[in-house]
């Protein structure tokens, strides 16, 4: 009786408190130096008490000019550049420049290596899920566990990477017309391995996190994005698939050889951080099946076109033709896209990035406001940004 | 929905990592660095390397200039080297590499049209200090053919099948002077 | 094994023997005082360190990694070498922070964890003070360390730290009333608030008179463990130093000797907490074969082996979650369970764990689901587009 | 989606006073109703483009340029690329922020690079330089401070 006479008190009093003392706004600077900003971002967050009033992001700290720099350099000469640009997939960076210029300049790609570059893509995709779910779980507190599970798996797909195009994270590995180098030798046993116990780890990881009390608690119905501000602002990738709308441009745009690939695209309902952590796990799943289904059906032949291989030998001489050309992938933050305006010399007259992450802020107040410090952390973390390429 | 069994799921995980690092043998993924090594992995590029077939005064590059020109950070500089009478040799004087510049990209590698610059895999390169002790000179950068084979055997076995093939095929063109 | 038992307790007694040669009559009893004090002194950094050792080599092992291993074998002397650096690293004190709470807060927080010590139970006839109301000496003497953590944070004028000192205020005060509330029971049933008499009160049948295995013990005890988990603000109630959400909390601008003073603060109070915990519902230093103090580590080592492997296992609580969980859940089950206890104590046996158990049950599952903590945590489908 | 000229004339009938020229695929549009072109193509039931995928700013030497790509989410249909013009001496384009929430950023890059001026733009601010910076980088004609990091 006693119980049930203070859950009735707990319902009613509690929750309409009259503020008659005027409390004083707690002005803080999270960032550009914090734990778990994933960079050097800052927010300037105005708190009531705990709750977030106002947030204002600041970014530009690692601001290094990338679009001018490429300008003064060869179109070949920018390939390495691309992977610094979000330096957890830099094969997704390299296959989106390298499928921009090849619309600008026309340039055909071989069986071969439309396969190898679809077999990267979502090799990268594998990794850059499993980072974030890892790092989402440090914002949430817990300590380093799920993050060196993620790296764990993680150092098995790098050490491919490694093996085919020399590096483990800046690879350098696309040309325009196809590939650096074909698959080393021992590639598709060790791809066979991966893809096989890969699954076998998400179903670990599920049963560690996915039914945890206190992860539903701490993400469920938190930093929520309405189907129609997600559209409106252009969000792209898991955020938006995480509220519901069905877009992914694999499927949309059809780039590369993706038609050929039978898999689905995971949709969330509810639009909060809980979804677009599961989103992204089933994403690695739908992209073990697209490895699976590439694994069987790479055919033999040249790995890059004999006008790319020439291309690649001297890239003084690559000059496209003039005009403009944008073009864009599904990597796995959201459409990454490059915009190139060609005049006839070997370097672009113009060259833009149309980054994900940095778009993908434009809505961070809007999910952040009303919720707690801790909760706008893990809210920034489930957006999924890298400063290298917020920045640029 | 109590508190109870995913927080239990949760901690089995944990605990059956926690038994198996002492049961499973591949459970710990440390390689004990200075005492345990990884494999040396035939495309790894660190930073580069001039070859040379016999002596290190002969060494295959020309000093044709395009690496320096391709080369996205620009930290190569060459200087050909000249004879008395001031015509160009085809042997640079100076051959720099400011490995704090260099990103091991690799794309000097490619670009060399004589084979002559490669990337290695030695990474145990620390320094005292960044300027001098860092802009490797030409002396510093010459390593044998013999050294190529060793670390990367296949591809140093397809170029010196292309050169001896590029060989013969000049010594066929012009029989007349060198026969 | 009489003598094995008794080890420690012979060792007093053969100092103070060879002490009585040369030393006046009154000052004895000041020097057995003594000779437990320097024992507990010696004893409490000791298990500090290796709490420390303990906790990163079980974490690493958990994470498929070794954990320290380079300094001595198997990282047995990492302690030691920790110690040292914490000794030489730089003391810095924040421009704008007033120096002299600043100074003292690691002492506050320190000296309550140590006093914890006194009255602990480590085994038949060892606990240093055998105080009559040693229960509630071991309560209000961890309260006192939240007042420290308070002045910590408030002292280094940092917002960060700022934040971490309320929350660290609001969590432990929540806290607390559960865990007295838990602790109720066991006095209620044995009588008395000294530790021996509770340790006595547990023994016979091989174990089994433990109150854990009671239904408001085992209730009890799972109370009191949650609670002093939140106490020693370890994983998942580690609010006041969420590393990630406001830096490192209250102690964001200790660095060097207070740093560690503060780190010794809390796993002193892991270690104390779990002694009482084990004190309480699984009966101290009872046990068959083994020496009185052996089983008492052992149980100990069992719980604070717990409290490193939830650490290794869970993200954090969000501040208004944790305060709803203690007022909402915690509190009324400690309600339900002094209830319990009464009836249980006053009816004959079968009957009453029959009665106990049906009580707590009804209040957990009453709770769980009345539990007015936001909106259902519901298990999602997911659509997939084509 | 249907061919650029079919999508030229569809537009200058819907909406009054408009003149487009079709530039190999993109649309030249005057700047005085750029917002009346995107605000059609956004509730247009045909096309729905809601979704601006790209904005960029291009320095011409003799003019700016922004290049917009609308694409649509709900049709899942191709770019519609507008292309707007502006002199250096007076660069202003109205803001299509208000019409669309994705530009915000974008538009404030534009700014910060290029220089052109967002009129209606809710917080025109350099986002990615420190507001203190006078020129603008990625104009032809900026000469930066340390020369001779890129003439190397």
């Amino acid at each position: 009786m006693f119980v049930i006479w203070l859950l009735v008190i707990s319902r009613t009093e509690m929750d309409k408190p009259e503020t008659t003392l005027d409390t004083q706004m707690l002005e803080v600077n999270i960032g550009p130096q914090h734990p778990s900003t994933h960079g050097v971002f800052r927010m300037n967050v105005t708190l009531d008490g705990e709750t977030v009033v106002r947030l204002k992001p600041a970014m530009g700290y690692l601001h290094r000019n990338h679009e001018k720099i490429a300008e003064g350099a060869s179109y070949l000469a920018s390939m390495p550049f691309t992977d610094r640009l979000d330096y957890i997939c830099s094969m997704t960076n390299n296959l989106a420049y390298a499928i921009a210029v090849e619309k600008l300049a026309g340039i055909e790609v071989p069986e071969r290596a439309q396969y190898i570059r679809v077999i990267m893509a979502e090799l990268t995709r594998l990794v850059n899920h499993t980072l974030l779910v890892g790092f989402l779980l440090n914002d949430l507190g817990a300590f380093f566990t799920p993050t060196l599970y993620a790296f764990r798996e993680r150092e098995k797909i790098l050490d491919l990477f490694e093996a085919t195009s020399g590096a483990r994270m800046m690879c350098n590995y696309m040309r325009f017309g196809g590939v650096k180098a074909d698959l080393h030798p021992g590639f598709m046993e060790k791809l066979k391995e991966i893809v096989e116990n890969y699954p076998r780890f998400l179903d670990e990881f599920e049963k560690l996190l996915t039914e945890n009390e206190i992860l539903m608690s701490r993400c469920q119905h938190v930093g929520i994005l309405p189907k129609h501000l997600a559209v409106d602002a252009s969000a792209t990738g898991p955020l938006l698939r995480a509220s519901g709308v069905d877009y992914d441009i694999r499927k949309v745009d059809g780039y590369s050889i993706y038609p050929r690939f039978k898999f689905r695209v995971p949709l969330g309902s509810v639009g909060d951080v809980y979804d677009r952590y599961y989103v992204r796990i089933l994403e690695m799943r739908e992209s073990i099946k697209i490895l699976e289904q590439a694994m069987k059906e790479i055919p033999p032949g040249e790995f890059i076109s004999k006008q790319g291989a020439t291309g690649a030998k001297s890239p003084r001489t690559f000059r496209p033709p003039k005009g403009d050309a944008y073009g864009r992938i599904e990597s796995p933050k959201g459409e990454l896209g490059f915009y190139l305006v060609s005049d006839g010399t070997p370097n672009p007259y113009r060259y833009h990035v149309r980054p994900p992450s940095f778009i993908n802020l434009t809505i961070l107040e809007d999910m952040c406001l009303g919720c707690k410090v801790a909760d706008a952390i893990i809210i920034l973390g489930s957006v999924d940004i890298v400063l290298g390429e917020v920045d640029r | 929905m109590s508190y109870g069994l995913g927080i239990l799921k949760g901690m089995s995980v944990t605990l059956k990592q926690f038994v198996e690092s002492y049961t499973k043998k591949g459970s710990i993924v440390t390689v004990q660095y200075p005492e345990e090594r990884r494999e040396d992995v035939e495309r790894f590029r660190n930073f580069p390397i001039l070859v040379y077939d016999e002596k290190p005064e002969a060494p295959r590059c020309v000093a044709c200039d395009i690496c320096a020109k391709e080369c996205p950070p620009k930290c190569i500089t060459i200087v050909r080297d000249r004879d008395e009478q001031g015509r160009g040799l085809q042997k640079p004087k100076v051959f720099d590499i400011d490995l704090s510049v260099c990103m091991s990209c690799g794309i000097c590698e490619e670009v060399c049209p004589f084979d002559a610059i490669f990337m290695d895999h030695q990474f145990e390169l620390s320094a005292y200090d960044r300027m001098e002790s860092l802009n490797y000179h030409q002396e510093k950068l010459l390593k044998p053919n013999s050294y190529l084979h060793q670390i990367r055997p296949t591809d140093a076995t397809q170029i010196d099948a292309k050169l001896k093939a590029k060989e013969e095929a000049k010594k066929k063109t012009q029989p007349g002077t060198t026969a | 094994m009489e003598r094995l038992d008794q080890l420690f307790v012979l060792l007093k007694k053969i100092i103070l023997q060879f002490a009585e040669s040369f030393l006046p009559a009154p000052l004895l009893p000041f020097l057995s005082i003594l000779v437990s004090i320097t024992a507990i002194a010696i004893f409490a950094p000791l298990t500090m360190m290796y709490l420390t050792w303990l906790e990163r080599k079980v974490i690493g092992r958990m994470q498929n990694r070794f954990g320290p291993n380079r300094v001595g074998i198997y990282g047995l002397l990492q302690p030691i070498a920790d110690g040292i650096k914490m000794l030489t690293k730089e003391d810095v004190i924040p421009l704008g922070a007033d120096r002299v709470t600043h100074f003292l807060a690691p002492v506050a927080v320190v000296v309550p964890s140590l006093l914890l010590f006194s009255v602990l139970p480590f085994g038949r006839n060892m606990t240093a003070v055998n105080l009559d109301i040693g229960l509630l000496f071991f309560i209000a003497v961890s309260s006192i360390g939240t007042l420290a953590i308070f002045m910590g944070g408030w002292a280094s004028r940092n917002k960060f730290s700022l934040l971490g000192a309320m929350r660290a205020f609001a969590q432990m005060i929540s806290y607390e009333v559960p865990l007295v509330l838990s602790v109720v029971t066991v006095v209620m049933i044995v009588g008395s608030l000294s530790t021996e008499k509770i340790v006595e009160a547990q023994s016979g049948w091989g174990g089994l008179r433990w109150f854990v295995f009671t239904p408001w013990g085992f209730v009890g005890f799972m109370l009191f463990f949650i609670c002093s988990v939140s106490e020693v603000n370890r994983t998942p109630f580690d609010i006041p130093e969420g590393e990630s959400e406001i830096v490192a909390g209250f102690h964001t601008e200790y660095s060097g000797m207070k740093f560690a003073l503060f780190y010794m603060a809390e796993f002193l109070g892991a270690f104390a907490y779990s002694a009482m915990a084990a004190t309480l519902f699984l009966g101290g230093w009872q046990g068959p074969l083994l020496p009185s103090w052996l089983w008492f580590g052992l149980k100990t080592f069992c719980l604070v082996f717990t409290m490193i492997w939830l650490r290794g296992t869970f993200p954090r609580f969000r501040v208004d979650q944790l305060m709803s969980y203690a007022w909402k859940f915690l509190f009324p089950m400690g309600l339900s369970n002094i209830l319990a206890a009464g009836i249980w104590y006053h009816t004959p046996f079968p009957l009453s764990f029959i009665f106990a158990t049906w009580i707590l049950l009804l209040s957990f599952i009453g709770l769980s689901r009345l539990n007015p903590t936001g909106t259902r945590l519901e298990r999602r489908t997911y659509r997939f587009a084509e | 989606m249907e061919s650029t000229e079919q999508i030229q004339k569809d537009l200058e009938q819907k909406i009054p006073a408009v003149k487009l020229q079709l530039e190999r695929d993109a649309f030249l549009v005057d700047r005085k109703d750029l917002i009346a072109v995107a605000r059609f193509l956004k509730e247009n039931e045909s096309y729905k483009m809601d979704y601006v995928s790209c904005v960029t700013g291009v320095d011409y030497k003799e003019y700016l340029e922004c290049v917009y790509h609308l694409y649509s989410m709900e049709k899942k249909h191709g770019p519609i690329v507008l292309k707007v013009r502006a002199t250096k001496e007076d660069a202003k384009i109205p803001s299509l922020t208000p019409t669309y929430r994705g530009a915000e950023y974008q538009e404030r890059e534009a700014y910060d690079m290029i220089g052109i001026i967002f009129e209606g733009h809710p917080d025109l601010r350099r986002i990615l330089m420190w507001d203190g910076f006078a020129h603008y980088p990625l104009r032809k004609d900026y000469v930066p401070e340390d020369q001779d990091i890129l003439d190397k």
